[in-house]
C-alpha cells in the first residue's frame, strides 16, 4: 500500500476547493466554524452573562458544555480539527479556581504539549487556542470570541491549509532524509 | 508633597531608577519599608539616608536624592540587610548597581570610589595582582589623603607584614591585562568616559 | 429511537432573532428525531404541560429543548420529566439559544443557523444518552469533631443542642486549645478562662458529647453520610471510670522537673498530671515518656496512694472504629517555632526573650508568677518591655508570607495589661501597620496610646544582651532615626502556623491545604466551612488565621450545615461520575494521579479473559466521593474510564454533527 | 575519608599583610596531614572593585584563577583564606552554576573551558570534618588552658546564605568546635558576624571608626580574654585599629581594652606547641605573645 | 560486545535457572541469516547456550516480559533500554520491580542486520548503562549522551506547510500496522483506544486523516512516558521518522515543567501530563 505524493495533493485540493463553495449553498461567502469548548462553572457562565448583557458577537463559534476544562480529551480537539472546524477554542476557569480544584491544571499542562504537538505536525497557530475565562468575565469571553474569530477568518477554510504541490515534493526528500535505518530498506 | 512634582518626578526619573534595578536585579514594589535593614545596618547610623530610605526615594522616583547621597558608598557589603530582609531585596546589590550608575555617568557622590576602583583596577591590569603598597600611595596622593594609615607603616614593615618581598607574582600576566581591559571598558561608554574625565586612563 | 424536540420562542427573546419555526424544521431532518415543536414558554405551566403530552402521545424517549441556559432551567427540565413522565430524566439535552444565541447575535439569518448547528449537536448527544440513575445514601447522624478547642468544643455544643450525638477527639489530655491559656480577651478584657471553661464543662456533661483526649484520627474511609474513621486513643494509664479526680497522685509523684506545657515551659509539673485545674476530663494521665515507673520499673508512688486503685501502668492505646455521617475540622494551630528561624533575636538563648503565649501565663492570675509580671531569667519587674510584632508573620524570607491577623490586637493587649500591671514602667511596640478591623479594635488601640505604649514603626533587626538587660536595634522608619532600645524583657507577637500534623490529617481526609499549610475552603466567598470533599467542614483556625469571635462564628456556620445535612437525613447522588470498564483498565494508576477527590483506587478484581478467569489489577470509582468532572477519563489512554452525561461518545458525536 | 588535600589560592595578603594567616595555617596543615598547593598563575580575585566595575569583570576574576586550578587540580577543593577572596571566589562558582548558560557565559569572558566542579572552602571549612577534629585533638600539646576567646567571623564568610551557606549566619559555630579542641573556651557574644568595615577603611575611612570598637567592647563585655578570626583583612581591621578605638575610650574616660586579635591559625598552631616566631603572632599591632603564653603555661599536658 | 559477554550471560542464566532465583530469561538467539537476532525466553538451565548477546541484538526484549506476568521472577539481559523499559513498565503497573532480575550490561550500540551499520536509535541513544539492574556483568560504559533533538530543530525551523507537507507526506505512508504500538514498552494499556468502536475514536476509512489522528494520538499518549529507546521508529516497516515526535515532546515537556529526560524513572513522582504545580508557566491568559 502506498499512496502517491499527487494523489494527497489532489484529496487536499479538492477538499480545498469544495471549501470554498460552502454547503450553505451558492452565493453566500465561507463562514469558519469553530468549536468552543467551555467548562460548565467558569467560561460557560460567562458566556451566559455575557447574553445577559446583550454583548454582540460573531456568530461562527459553536460552545460545547463540558464539566470541567480537564475533561477535554485531545482526542476530541483533534477530531474536530480533521473533520471541519477551522480553528478550536478550550477555555476554563483560571487556573486556581478550577470547581473541580486542580482540573485546569491538568488541562493547561496536557494542551501546552498538545498544541506544540499540532503546530509542529504542521497545524497553523492560531488555529487551536486556550484560554482561561472566569464566570464574570462576559467581556472577556466577547472579546476572545472576536479575536479568535477574526484571526480563523483571515486564515482561511481549514482546507485551504493543505499543502501546496512543490511543498509536498520538497517534504519527500526531507523525510528521505529523516528516515532511519529501518528494516524497510 | 506637592502631588504634580511628586508625578513630574517620577516620569523623568524613570529611566534611570529602570537602569539601576535593573542592573541590580531587584524589584522595588517588593519592599514595605519595615526598616528591618537599616536597624541591623553596621553603617546607617552615621549616613545621610538609611537603607530603607534609599528605597524609598527610588519607589516615589527621586533619583536625584539618591544619586547625591552618601550611603551607597558606605555599603559595605556585609548582607546583614538582605539576610533579616523578610522579603529578601537584595540591597547590597541595589546599592552596588548605584554606585556603578554613579561611576558610569562621572557623578560620583563619594569622589575617592572611583579613584580607588581604577588604581585598583590599573594595578590588577599590569600586574595581575594587587600591589598593597603601591594602591596605597598612589590613592593617597592621588586623593590628597596624604596620611592616612600611614601610622601604622612602620610597625607593618617591622612586622614584616609588607615590604617583604616573597609577593605574588604571574609569570605572564598578558592574558589578565586584556581581559581586564576588555571587560573594564565594556559596561559602556560611561565608564571610559568617567576614567577620561579623571585623566586617569585605564590601559597604561 | 425517538427523540423529541422543542423549541422555545421565549416571548420574543429568541424568537425575534432566531426564526424558531424553522429551527423546529430543520430539527425534524436530523436522524433520530421524529417530532418537533415550538412554544411560547417552555418553562411556563403550559409549556411544561404540551412538552409531558408530546412526550407520551409520541412515546418519545428522548427529548431536546432549545430554549436559555442549561444553567437556568435544565433542573427544572429533568424535575418535570421525571415526575410527570415515564421518562428517566438524563435522557434529557438542552440547546442553549438564548444566552449563547439570541441575545448575542443580531442577524436573523445568520441566529437561526446557528440555532439549527446547536439543536443538531444537542440531538447527537441525546441519542448517546444512557438512562441514569440518583440513589440516595443514607447519613449515618453523628458526628466527628476534630480538634477540641473553642472551634471544636462550640461546633460540637450546637450539633449536640440539636438531638445529635457528637463524639469530640483531642489530641492532647484536656480540651480547651489556646483559648483557656489566654489570660484575657480582647477588646473587651474579659477573662477568657472565666467564658472558656464553662464551655469546657458543658460539654463534658452534655449527654450527646463523647469527649475522646489523647486521641487522634488513624484513618478515614468512605464518603459524607458514611464515613469510616478509625481513632486511637492512647494509654492513660489511669482508669477513668475508677479515678475521682482527688489529684493526691499529682502532689506524691517524685518526678516534678517537667516543663509545664500549659505554662508554656515557665513552670514544672509532675509525670502524673493534669494540664491545669480546670481540665477537661478532669481527671489526670501518666507522661509515660517521664514516669519513672513506667520508664525503669521503680517507683509505683501513685498506685500506692491512689485511694481508689485506678492506676493502670499496663494500659495500652484503645483503636476504635466508628461510623460518621460528618466531619468537622478544627485543628487549630500552633505558635511558629521562631528559635530556629531568629539567629538575630537570639534563638532562643535569651532567657528574657519570650513568646507573646509565654506573657499570657505570665500575666495570668493562676499562671507561673500568679499574675505578677516578672521576667523569666531574675524574676524580677520589667521597667521597660519592648513587644515586637510580626515575628514570622508576613516574612517570607524567614516565616510565613501571610499576616496572622490577630496579634495586632493582642499585642495592643499585652501592651495594655503590661502598662496596668507596672504603671511605672514604659513599652515600646514595634510595628509594620496596626491592623484593628473588628468591632471595638481600633478605639481598644487607641486606648493603649492613651495608656503610654510607645509604638515604633519598624522591624527589630537584632536583640543582643547588654548588662542584664536586652538592646533592641531598628528603624524608626516614620523619622528614618535608627533606635537602641534598651529593654528588661522583649515579648515576640509570633505568627500562628497550621497544628503539626496537618498535612497528615488533610491527606487521610483528602482535603486540600493551601500553600501557608491551612485547610482550603471549597469557596472563599460562599462555601467558607466546606471542603472540596463533602461532608467534611472547617472551623476555627485550621482553615486559616482568626481570632476567638471570628472562631466561634465559623463554628457556628460548621454546627448549621452539619446540622442541616442530619436533619434531611439522606443524600441524593450525582449520577453523573466516572464509570469503569474493568475489561479494558490496564491497571496502570494514571486516573488515580489525577483525582482531585480520591474517588478512584486500584483494587484485585477476579475477571473473566478469553473464557479464562484471571485475577488483577483493575480501577474502582467510589461513587460517594466522585464529583464528576472527568479528569480521569481524559487520564485514562485505553479509554477504560468514561464519564456519564458526558461521554467520550457524546462529545464525539456533538463534535462530528457540527463538522457535518 | 577526610579532605586532606586543597589548591591553594592565596590573595594578594597571603604574602603581605596576612603572612601571619599563612605561616600559622601551614603550622598546622603539616600537622595535620593536609596537602596545600598553590594554584599556578592564579590572579588577584578583584576585591570589591572587580564587580564595582561591572557584573561580568566581578565573575571574570575569579572565574580565571578557579579555571587555572581545575586544569592543575581537578576537582580538589579550592581553599582561599582571606574571606573577601573567599566570597568572591564563591560568588563565582555560584553564578556559574546557576545555569549552563551562565557556565557559557563565565566561561567565553575567560576563554577556557571552567566545569565549575570543584569546591571553594574558607579557612575553617577543613577543620569541620570529625576525623580532622580528632587527629587536631592528638596534636594538641600545649592547651590553652581557659583561654576566653571571642570567635569572630565577620560578614563574608557567612553571608549572603545562597553563595556560602557554610554554617548559620546569626550565630555560627564553627570556629567556636575547632576553638574547643585547643583548650580555649568560647563565650557567648553577639557580634559575631557584624561586620568590622575593613573593605570601606580606605574610602571612607571616618565613617567605619565606630565599627571597630563596638565589636571588640561587645567581646570584651561577654568576658573575652581574645579575638580569634578567620580573615586578614578582619584581622588587620581589629588588631590594627584597636589603638584608635582606645582613645575614643579614653575621650569618654572608660579604661582601654586589652584584647589581642588572632588568626584562629595561630591559636590551634599554639597549643600544638608552635613557638611564637614561627606561628605568626609577633607579627600583630596589639601584643599578641604574653596572652598566649600565660594561657599556654597553665595547660601542661600532664 | 564480544563472545566472552555471550558466555558471561550463559552462565549467569544458568546459576539463576538452576538455583530457582527466576523461572525464565529473556535473552536473545539467532535467527535464520546471518546477523539476524530474535528475542527468547529460556526455561530450562540446559537451554542457555542458545543464548546469544553480541551488536546485532537490535531488539528491545523488555516488552517480552509482560507475556510471563504471574509465572514468577523473569530474568533479563538489561541494557540501557531495557532497563528504562522495565522502569516504564513498574511506573505503569504492569510488572513489579520483584518480579523481574535484570542482569545489567553496559551497551556501545548496536548494529543493522542490513549492511552493518550503526542503529539510528543507538546513535542517539541517552542510557547506554543500564539505569537498574539487579547484578551487572562486564563494566560500565562511557556515556557520550549524544545530541538527539537535530531532526526536531530543522523540523521546527520550517514555515508552517513545510512542516504540514512533511508530516502528511510521512503519515500518507503509514500502513497503521500498529508495529509502533506492538514494540512500544509505553503502550501497555491492555486495549488501546484506537480500538474502542464504540467511540469511533479511528475513522473507519483508511487514509491521511486516519494516520495522521493515529499517528499524533498515539505519540501524545507515550509523549510524557517516552523512555526513547527507539523501537517504533525501528519496528516500523515504512521507515518512517516517528522519534521525532517524540522527541519534539520530550524537549518540550522538558523546557516546560523542569528537567525531565523523557520516561523518568519509576522512583520520580507521576508522569507530567500527570501532575502539575500551582506555579506552572502560564501562556493561556
Amino acid at each position: 500500500m502506498s499512496v502517491t505524493s499527487d494523489a494527497v495533493a489532489a484529496e487536499a485540493r479538492s477538499r480545498a476547493e469544495g471549501a470554498a463553495s460552502p454547503e450553505g449553498g451558492a452565493g453566500s461567502p465561507w463562514q469558519p466554524k469553530i468549536l468552543a469548548f467551555c467548562c460548565n462553572w467558569c467560561t460557560y457562565a460567562g458566556a451566559d452573562l455575557a447574553g445577559l448583557n446583550r454583548m454582540n458577537y460573531p456568530a461562527d463559534i459553536r460552545l460545547l458544555r463540558v464539566p470541567c476544562s480537564g475533561r477535554v480529551n485531545p482526542q476530541h480537539v483533534l477530531r474536530a480539527l480533521q473533520d471541519g472546524c477551522d480553528g478550536v477554542l478550550v477555555c476554563g476557569c483560571h487556573p486556581g479556581d478550577c470547581h473541580y480544584v486542580s482540573g485546569n491544571y491538568y488541562a493547561k499542562r496536557r494542551m501546552m504539549v498538545f498544541k506544540r504537538l499540532l503546530e509542529y505536525s504542521g497545524l497553523r497557530p492560531g488555529r487551536f487556542q486556550v484560554r482561561w475565562i472566569s464566570g464574570s468575565e462576559a467581556g472577556k469571553f466577547r472579546d476572545t470570541v472576536v479575536s479568535v474569530t477574526e484571526q480563523i477568518s483571515q486564515m482561511g477554510p481549514m482546507a485551504s491549509d493543505a499543502p501546496s504541490l512543490e511543498a509536498l515534493a520538497g517534504a519527500d526528500a526531507l523525510l528521505e532524509a529523516a528516515r532511519g535505518a529501518g528494516d524497510a530498506r | 508633597m506637592d502631588a504634580c512634582s511628586e508625578s513630574d518626578a517620577r516620569a523623568q526619573a524613570g529611566e534611570a531608577i529602570a537602569s539601576i534595578t535593573e542592573d541590580a536585579g531587584v524589584n522595588l514594589r517588593d519592599c514595605y519599608q519595615c526598616g528591618k535593614c537599616s536597624g541591623g545596618c553596621p553603617v546607617a547610623a552615621g549616613a545621610d539616608l538609611t537603607p530603607r530610605q534609599v528605597i524609598r526615594e527610588l519607589q516615589l522616583g527621586r533619583v536625584d536624592r539618591v544619586l547625591g547621597a552618601r550611603m551607597p558608598w558606605l555599603c559595605v557589603d556585609c548582607g546583614v540587610c538582605l539576610a533579616r530582609c523578610p522579603q529578601s531585596v537584595d540591597l547590597p546589590s541595589l546599592m552596588e548597581a548605584i554606585c556603578r550608575y554613579e561611576v558610569d555617568h562621572g557623578c560620583a557622590a563619594v569622589r575617592e570610589g572611583p579613584k580607588f576602583m581604577d588604581i585598583f583596577l590599573d594595578n590588577l591590569q599590569r600586574k595581575g595582582v594587587s600591589d598593597e603598597v603601591n594602591l596605597a600611595a598612589r590613592y593617597n596622593i592621588e586623593t590628597g589623603h596624604l596620611f592616612q594609615d600611614v601610622g601604622g607603616l612602620p610597625r607593618m614593615v617591622g612586622a614584616g607584614l609588607i615590604m617583604s618581598g616573597g609577593a605574588h607574582k604571574l609569570e605572564d600576566p598578558s592574558d589578565v591585562t586584556r581581559m581586564v581591559a576588555r571587560l573594564r571598558a565594556a559596561p559602556g561608554q560611561g565608564g571610559a568616559g568617567d576614567r577620561e574625565q579623571q585623566g586617569n586612563g585605564g590601559g597604561r | 429511537m425517538r427523540i423529541g424536540v422543542f423549541v422555545c420562542h421565549c416571548g420574543s427573546n429568541i424568537a425575534g432573532t432566531v426564526d424558531v419555526e424553522r429551527v423546529a424544521r430543520e430539527a425534524l431532518k436530523l436522524p433520530g428525531v421524529v417530532f418537533s415543536d415550538t412554544n411560547k414558554y417552555t418553562c411556563s405551566a403550559p409549556g411544561q404541560e404540551s412538552v409531558c403530552s408530546a412526550i407520551k402521545e409520541n412515546a418519545l424517549d428522548r427529548v431536546v429543548i432549545a430554549s436559555c441556559s442549561p444553567r437556568m432551567h435544565e433542573a427544572t427540565f429533568r424535575k418535570m420529566i421525571a415526575e410527570k413522565t415515564d421518562l428517566n430524566p438524563y435522557m434529557l439535552e438542552i440547546a442553549n439559544i438564548r444566552e449563547q444565541c439570541s441575545w448575542v447575535h443580531k442577524d436573523r439569518e445568520q441566529g437561526t443557523r446557528k440555532a439549527c448547528d446547536l439543536v443538531a449537536m444537542a440531538v447527537a448527544k441525546v441519542s448517546c444518552d444512557r438512562e441514569l440513575f440518583t440513589t440516595n445514601l443514607p447519613v449515618e447522624r453523628r458526628a466527628l469533631v476534630i480538634g477540641g478547642g473553642i472551634a471544636g468544643i462550640q461546633a460540637a455544643l450546637d450539633i449536640a443542642d440539636a438531638g445529635f450525638p457528637v463524639t469530640l477527639v483531642e489530641r492532647e489530655s484536656s480540651i480547651g486549645g489556646k483559648m483557656v491559656m489566654l489570660d484575657k480577651t480582647f477588646p473587651t478584657m474579659d477573662c477568657s478562662a472565666c467564658i472558656c471553661t464553662p464551655k469546657m464543662s458543658e460539654a463534658a456533661e452534655n449527654p450527646n458529647i463523647e469527649i475522646k483526649s489523647l486521641t487522634e484520627v488513624e484513618s478515614v474511609s468512605g464518603y459524607i453520610g458514611s464515613f469510616d474513621v478509625t481513632l486511637r486513643e492512647k494509654a492513660k494509664y489511669v482508669d477513668y471510670d475508677v479515678c475521682t479526680g482527688c489529684g493526691l497522685c499529682e502532689t506524691k509523684c517524685p518526678t516534678k522537673k517537667i516543663p509545664s506545657e500549659f505554662n508554656q515551659g515557665l513552670s514544672t509539673r509532675t509525670a502524673i498530671y493534669k494540664p491545669f485545674p480546670q481540665a477537661v476530663p478532669s481527671k489526670p494521665t501518666i507522661d509515660a515518656e517521664h514516669c519513672k515507673k513506667l520508664q525503669s520499673g521503680k517507683c509505683g508512688v501513685c498506685e500506692k496512694v491512689c485511694p481508689t486503685g485506678a492506676i493502670r501502668y499496663d494500659d495500652v492505646d484503645r483503636v476504635t472504629t466508628q461510623r460518621y455521617g460528618a466531619i468537622v475540622v478544627a485543628s487549630g494551630y500552633e505558635l511558629i517555632d521562631w528559635t530556629g528561624l531568629y539567629g538575630e533575636y537570639g534563638a532562643g538563648r535569651y532567657p528574657d526573650v519570650i513568646t507573646g503565649l509565654q506573657f499570657e501565663r505570665i500575666v495570668n492570675a493562676s499562671g507561673p508568677t500568679e499574675g505578677h509580671i516578672l521576667r523569666p531569667s531574675d524574676r524580677t519587674e520589667p521597667k521597660t518591655t519592648v513587644i515586637v510584632k510580626c515575628v514570622g508573620s508576613r516574612d517570607p524570607n524567614k516565616g510565613v508570607s501571610y499576616c496572622s491577623r490577630a496579634c495586632c490586637m493582642y499585642a495592643a493587649k499585652h501592651a495594655h495589661q503590661y502598662l496596668d500591671k507596672v504603671p511605672d514602667g514604659t513599652c515600646y511596640v514595634f510595628y509594620m501597620d496596626v491592623r484593628c478591623a473588628g468591632k471595638g479594635y481600633d478605639e481598644f488601640y487607641m486606648r493603649t496610646l492613651q495608656d503610654g505604649a510607645i509604638y515604633v514603626r519598624g522591624r527589630v533587626s537584632k536583640i543582643y544582651p547588654e548588662g542584664d538587660g536586652l538592646v533592641c536595634m531598628g528603624e524608626d522608619t516614620l523619622s528614618g532615626e535608627i533606635v537602641r532600645v534598651k529593654a528588661d524583657m522583649v515579648v515576640l507577637e509570633t505568627a500562628m502556623v497550621p497544628s503539626r500534623g496537618s498535612d497528615v490529617l488533610a491527606s487521610k481526609l483528602n482535603v486540600q491545604r493551601g500553600p501557608e499549610g491551612f485547610f482550603t475552603e471549597a469557596h472563599p466567598k460562599l462555601r467558607p466551612v466546606e471542603t472540596n470533599t463533602a461532608g467534611v467542614y472547617l472551623a476555627g483556625v485550621a482553615q486559616g488565621p482568626k481570632d476567638i469571635p471570628d472562631t466561634v462564628a465559623q463554628a457556628g456556620a460548621v454546627a448549621s450545615k452539619v446540622i442541616g445535612l442530619f436533619a434531611r437525613g439522606q443524600i441524593e447522588s450525582n449520577p453523573m461520575l466516572s464509570k469503569v470498564d474493568v475489561s479494558r483498565c490496564s491497571g496502570c494508576r494514571a486516573c488515580v494521579d489525577v483525582c482531585p477527590y480520591g474517588a478512584l483506587g486500584l483494587v484485585q478484581a477476579n475477571l473473566r479473559e478469553n473464557s479464562r478467569k484471571v485475577t488483577r489489577t483493575v480501577c474502582q470509582v467510589n461513587e460517594g466521593l466522585c464529583q464528576g468532572c472527568g479528569a480521569c477519563s481524559v487520564a485514562c489512554r485505553s479509554g477504560a474510564l468514561d464519564l456519564l452525561g458526558f461521554s467520550d461518545e457524546g462529545i464525539m458525536q456533538e463534535v462530528e454533527m457540527l463538522c457535518q | 575519608m577526610a579532605q586532606t588535600q586543597f589548591a591553594f589560592f592565596p590573595g594578594c595578603s597571603a604574602h603581605s599583610t596576612g603572612r601571619a594567616y599563612t605561616e600559622s595555617f601551614m603550622y598546622v596543615a603539616e600537622r595535620l596531614g593536609f596537602e596545600v598547593s598553590e594554584i599556578p598563575e592564579w590572579n588577584c580575585c578583584g576585591a570589591s572593585a572587580g564587580h564595582l566595575r561591572s557584573h561580568d569583570l566581578g565573575d571574570a576574576l575569579p572565574a580565571r584563577s578557579l579555571a587555572l586550578s581545575e586544569e592543575t587540580f581537578g576537582d580538589r577543593p579550592v581553599l582561599a583564606l582571606c574571606a573577601g577572596c573567599y566570597i568572591n571566589l564563591r560568588r563565582a562558582l555560584v553564578h556559574a552554576r546557576r545555569s549552563p548558560e551562565d557556565l557559557a557565559r563565565i566561561d567565553g569572558l575567560i576563554g577556557r573551558e571552567w566545569k565549575a566542579s570543584a569546591e571553594v572552602m574558607n579557612g575553617l571549612e577543613p577543620f569541620m570534618d570529625p576525623e580532622v577534629q580528632s587527629r587536631l585533638s592528638s596534636c594538641v600539646t600545649r592547651p590553652l588552658k581557659g583561654l576566653k576567646v571571642a570567635c569572630y567571623y565577620g560578614c563574608a564568610m557567612v553571608r549572603p546564605r545562597d553563595v556560602c551557606a557554610f554554617d548559620d549566619d546569626e550565630d555560627p559555630r564553627s570556629m567556636e568546635r575547632i576553638l574547643s579542641l585547643t583548650g580555649a573556651e568560647p563565650v557567648e557574644w553577639s557580634f559575631k558576624t557584624e561586620c568590622c568595615g575593613a573593605s570601606h577603611q580606605v574610602i571612607v575611612q571616618r565613617d567605619m571608626k565606630p565599627m571597630v570598637g563596638r565589636i571588640l567592647e561587645n567581646a570584651a563585655a561577654a568576658g573575652a580574654e581574645a579575638v580569634a578570626t578567620a580573615c586578614p583583612l578582619c584581622m588587620l581591621n581589629l588588631d590594627m585599629r584597636e589603638a584608635e578605638a582606645n582613645r575614643q575610650r579614653a575621650e569618654l574616660g572608660k579604661p582601654p581594652l586589652r584584647l589581642p586579635v588572632y588568626y584562629f591559625t595561630e591559636l590551634i598552631a599554639a597549643s600544638f606547641g608552635g613557638k611564637a616566631d614561627e606561628i605568626g603572632i609577633k607579627r600583630h599591632f596589639t601584643p599578641a605573645v604574653e596572652t598566649v603564653e600565660a594561657a599556654r603555661s597553665q595547660g601542661v599536658v600532664a | 560486545m564480544t563472545a566472552n559477554l555471550t558466555q558471561q550471560i550463559r552462565d549467569r542464566a544458568r546459576d539463576l535457572l538452576q538455583s530457582g532465583t527466576v523461572s525464565c530469561f529473556i535473552a536473545w538467539e539467532p535467527a535464520r541469516f546471518e546477523h539476524w537476532r530474535t528475542p527468547v525466553t529460556i526455561e530450562s538451565p540446559d537451554e542457555v547456550d542458545r543464548i546469544v548477546v553480541d551488536e546485532w541484538c537490535d531488539q528491545l526484549i523488555a516488552k517480552y516480559a509482560l507475556q510471563r506476568r504471574g509465572d514468577g521472577r523473569i530474568g533479563m539481559v538489561a541494557r540501557g533500554c531495557e532497563s528504562r523499559a522495565v522502569e516504564r513498565l513498574v511506573a505503569d503497573r504492569q510488572v513489579s520491580r520483584q518480579d523481574v532480575y535484570l542482569v545489567g550490561v553496559g551497551c556501545t550500540g548496536m548494529l543493522d542486520r542490513d549492511g552493518g551499520a550503526p542503529l539510528k536509535k543507538c546513535e542517539e541513544c541517552q542510557r547506554r548503562n543500564p539505569v537498574t539492574y539487579d547484578e551487572m556483568v562486564g563494566e560500565t560504559v562511557e556515556e557520550p549522551r549524544p545530541y538527539r533533538f537535530g531532526e526536531v530543530d530543522r523540523i521546527e525551523s520550517m514555515e508552517p506547510e513545510q512542516r504540514r507537507a512533511f508530516f502528511d507526506r510521512m503519515f500518507s505512508q503509514c500502513a497503521m500496522c500498529f508495529a509502533c504500538r506492538n514494540v512500544c514498552p509505553a503502550c501497555n494499556c491492555r486495549s488501546c483506544f484506537a480500538d474502542a468502536e464504540r467511540v469511533g475514536w479511528l475513522e473507519k476509512d483508511f487514509g491521511l486523516d486516519a494516520s495522521r489522528y493515529w499517528g499524533l494520538m498515539r505519540a501524545f499518549h507515550t509523549g510524557d512516558r517516552c523512555i526513547e529507546c527507539g523501537e517504533c521508529e525501528r519496528a516500523c516497516p515504512m521507515g518512517l521518522p516517528l522519534m521525532t515526535l517524540m522527541h519534539k515532546q520530550v524537549r518540550d515537556i522538558d523546557r516546560l515543567f523542569g528537567p525531565y529526560e523523557g520516561g523518568g524513572l519509576s522512583d520520580a513522582g507521576p508522569d507530567p501530563l500527570r501532575s502539575y504545580r500551582t506555579d506552572d508557566v502560564e501562556e493561556f491568559m
